[in-house]
């Protein structure tokens, strides 16, 4: 896991000022404290900005644009961001309607994000997005992380803001996507935080990792490595188990990439995916394939399913131009 | 008992527990980021050490407030370099302190104020002692100091704490964790010790440190 | 390098079928022979159809859609396909202006592609993508390999034959475009092909392979691994010194993953270009960063410089709606 | 010498080289992969065995066909199962012989339109010998075939084609490759067997063999 770097510490900012530059038509990026928001920010919708550690691209900043967020807040690698960054992100984009954050289940985002709307002035609501059904914690204190749904989250609600929904709708939209989706992951192998000397997930060949975090962390238990789709059946089935049968209502399926398998390996999983709820009756009505919450170079993939209503399809449908995400009008 | 330090020494015996501590996180990176990478994202020692290097690098200008202030600034300092789970926390207890810190500093005084600043903390994290968290080691520590500051010496009350944090530490090896990241892993989380706790612990020993030396007191290493 | 697959040999078409059924609004695959074609042809504009080996995904199939390829036709994991596929790909979508074979110059692709033009019943041209300047060959009987420059070519020869160009001049925009771009690679690690049991480039960590190829194969030399400031520099000399120095005329700049190197990593790659380049007043006029022309999960990156002409920048920049590059009305 | 074959066994003898060619592929398609690897890009073993496979599962079907048309379907099942460089190449040379497969095929007639075969593949390659290629066992075989057919029994003949095909293949070691993926390593080519020469040898040594023992011919191994 060699890696390009000048002094490993500088590697968010050097990526971010790449990311900043390339997108510069699109993005700005405001380097202290360190936010990346829309060049042209609409102050008259609500302000939809998420954040949470880096080495997830292209989540958060990927998805700053048009139909999506307002302002990002990256930390650093796998390191919630600090509230002065997050005050400061949505004090440069936050409109009168108010602001909405959308943070993944974490302590550190919680407790970040927390500190910075108690210092904001200004209306403000906060989403946790937990879709991991990995985590098997019964007694559910700390409920679950979030992981790839984050970006159907960000989606929907920011859809939603662009159509100029207020701040209690996008709110409530935003929990309802959270409520419906659910997500569960596989590693093959490990990644490593650039100012570390040590892999995250040490894994011998041969092994995976399941329900894996998008850190590294580890997941349900490690296993031999099955084939596709017996991977697939078992991703499914806990979400599933967990989602309950969506029944007549259709769902969207999201084969996300964690950042170091190939996209043929990704449509390959979606495949057996589609052929495992075609058998259980289970209707796809939109689709996602690609590297989009990842975890550095980790190989390894997670499966979503979103149980979609027909304002969530249409949200989801909405145009949206951002780096990472790009369709419509 | 009298006050703790002489008033314009308040803010030099801060500057010194300020570097002990510091010392101590630059010391240990190596190890708390592997506790860290057993139960969490391998991070912690990572977190601390830019904690540290905000902190050494702002120490002139911390000398020249007045202790509370300082204590508030370094606190803040603790939130916005770290990021991260434990960044909120320990900059919670650091302005928690702060804001509170006793007119008339004395022994008891700053007992009330440290106690009330670790449930600080507690409310930040929505945790509570058990939990394998950094609580494990801060609250009791902070439970002992001031039960054994109201009935003996300063040092005896330094002692007792960093007695507490070492068990306490301890205590979160066989715990499972339900809070922080580490609760994300269940079961496996057992067998291993908290990595805030950790931190917390050796920040403890390097105030206690500092305070029985510029107490002339002697502690047990 | 564990990979999620069936039965290794099925790696492909499991793949095809997932990436089909994902983009079918967009795309139709046949199976036998194997092919990707535009679900709506137009079969009044010139076809352009490119190809080659697997493994470089989202090249070619990816790019099949409105203002790229009409169709692409993929072999087995870095083998060229053969000419019956080519063929059928050929007769599904091309009208009366004739055919542009898009092809990167390795001997298989030639052949194949030139099998295939003798069989068909109607007008070809054929452009022969070698844009990588790693190979030293003086004697250059063989010529280049083509790389990642070919998304350059397929992108303005696509734009312009969607503007109804004909044949004759569809080839030559190509020609330009391949005659203006240049390209150079680098490795820190190796590919593993489906159906191999061992990766296809061995490194030790903190080895590097530059000038690599985008199959894994060995290029100019192993050297141990160096600041990303310093490997940049190096790739973006050998770029240069035979593009030649641009001059006024900017150049569009591509920064291109391999697969298994993190977005992060791209951007400051891309960030080191750009203050190299700026400091050599070379003008960089148009960016493109990602994953592009990859080679399985091999963890590495190229960078590729183009001296845009304003007919190419006005290619370049007209709408493109594929799975793999979308922007414009 | 007369034909090499019964007019109506010509199918047959057909059938059992295919056969033996295509034990030999699958057989050694590790080797040759491993060959591939050091100069090319790993997958010469798979190619060919994908077309021993597509060979293997037609051989009824070829068997019911003429011999020049069995040839030329047998060449183009290659070209179409294969694709990379060697497909065309062994294709074209298959589609060669079919083509101008002589009406009476006798050794020096066959002799010839085996000549004309290997050119053809030079064509379709653009290469010569001395490219580092499957050609420098190819040209060299079927050039020592005729020769020695003009003067000796068949089976001298074979033995002097197996024999040039082995030496064919040592030459390519020293060789910088200037046709094919090897081409694009320079220098790092030279000391490497070339994986199609190679392949080429193993497939010429077969034929020699069925065709030997079908003639009840002798060859050295
Ligand atoms: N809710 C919480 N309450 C108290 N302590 C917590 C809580 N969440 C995390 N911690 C402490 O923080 C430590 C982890 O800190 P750190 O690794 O710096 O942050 P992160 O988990 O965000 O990577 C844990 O070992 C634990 O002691
Ligand atoms: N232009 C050429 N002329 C003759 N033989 C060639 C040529 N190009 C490649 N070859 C032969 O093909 C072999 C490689 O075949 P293979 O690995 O199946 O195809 P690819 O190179 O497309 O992966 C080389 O070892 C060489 O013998
Ligand atoms: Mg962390
Ligand atoms: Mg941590
Ligand atoms: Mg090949
Ligand atoms: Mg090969």
């Amino acid at each position: 896991m060699s890696k390009f770097l000048n002094e490993p510490r500088d590697a968010v900012v050097e990526g971010l000022r790449g990311f900043a530059r390339c997108h510069a038509d699109e993005v700005v990026l405001n380097e202290r404290p360190r936010f990346v928001r829309r060049r042209n920010p609409n102050r008259n919708k609500v302000g939809v900005i998420s954040g949470g550690g880096s080495g997830h691209e292209p989540l958060h900043a990927g998805y700053v644009g048009f139909g999506m967020l307002d302002a990002a807040v990256p930390g650093e690698v796998f390191s919630s961001p600090s509230p002065d960054q997050i005050l400061a992100a949505a004090q440069a984009v936050a409109g009168s309607p108010g602001v909405l954050f959308i943070v993944k289940n974490y302590s550190g985002d919680v407790m970040n994000f927390e500190m910075a709307a108690e210092m904001f002035d200004g209306e403000t609501r906060r989403v946790l997005v937990e879709d991991d059904v990995a985590v098997e914690n019964s007694t559910y204190t700390v409920g679950r992380r979030g992981v790839a749904g984050t970006l159907v989250v960000e989606k929907i609600a920011g859809a939603a803001a662009e159509q100029g929904a207020d701040l209690e709708t996008c709110a409530r939209l935003a929990e309802e996507a959270i409520a419906r989706t659910r997500t569960m992951g596989v590693a093959l192998g490990g990644c490593r935080v650039p100012t570390a000397d040590r892999p995250n997930l040490e894994m011998a060949p041969g092994e995976m990792e399941l329900g894996v975090g998008i850190h590294g962390e580890p997941g349900r238990r490690r296993v031999p490595l099955q084939k596709a789709d017996a991977i697939v059946s078992e991703l499914l089935d806990a979400v599933l188990q967990d989602l309950g049968t969506p029944g007549d209502e259709p769902v969207l399926l999201f084969v996300n990439g964690f950042g170091g398998t190939p996209l043929m390996e990704l449509y390959l999983l979606y495949d057996a995916a589609c052929r495992i709820l075609d058998e259980r009756k289970v209707k796809i009505c939109r689709s996602l394939v690609g590297n989009y919450v990842t975890s550095l170079e980790m190989p390894g993939a997670s499966v979503t399913l979103t149980r979609m209503s027909d304002p969530m399809l249409t949200l989801w449908d909405a145009p949206v131009r951002t780096p990472g995400l790009r369709w419509g009008g | 008992m009298g006050r703790m330090s002489p008033p314009d020494g308040d803010i030099a015996v801060f500057l010194h527990c300020l570097q002990a501590v510091c010392g101590e996180l630059l010391a240990n990176e190596a190890e708390l980021s592997a506790l860290d990478r057993a139960i969490g994202d391998g991070d912690h020692g990572a977190n601390l050490c830019r904690a540290a290097h905000a902190l050494l690098e702002a120490a002139d200008d911390l000398s020249s407030l007045p202790l509370p202030k300082a204590l508030e600034r370094a606190g803040m300092l603790v939130v916005t370099s770290v990021g991260g789970a434990s960044g909120p926390l320990y900059g919670t207890m650091l302005m928690a302190l702060g804001r509170a810190w006793p007119q008339d500093a004395t022994a008891g005084a700053v007992a009330d104020v440290l106690e009330q600043a670790m449930e600080a903390v507690g409310r930040r994290g929505r945790s509570t002692v058990g939990e394998k968290t950094m609580l494990d080691v801060l609250v009791p520590a902070a439970r002992a100091f001031r039960e054994s500051v109201a009935s003996g010496s300063l040092g005896a009350a330094l002692q007792a704490m960093v007695d507490a944090a070492d068990s306490g530490l301890a205590a979160t090896r066989p715990m499972r964790a339900t809070k922080g990241r580490a609760a994300y892993v269940g079961e496996r989380s057992i067998g291993h010790l908290d990595p805030g706790a950790a931190s917390a612990r050796l920040c403890l020993r390097a105030v206690a440190r500092v305070l029985c030396e510029s107490g002339s007191k002697e502690l047990r290493s």
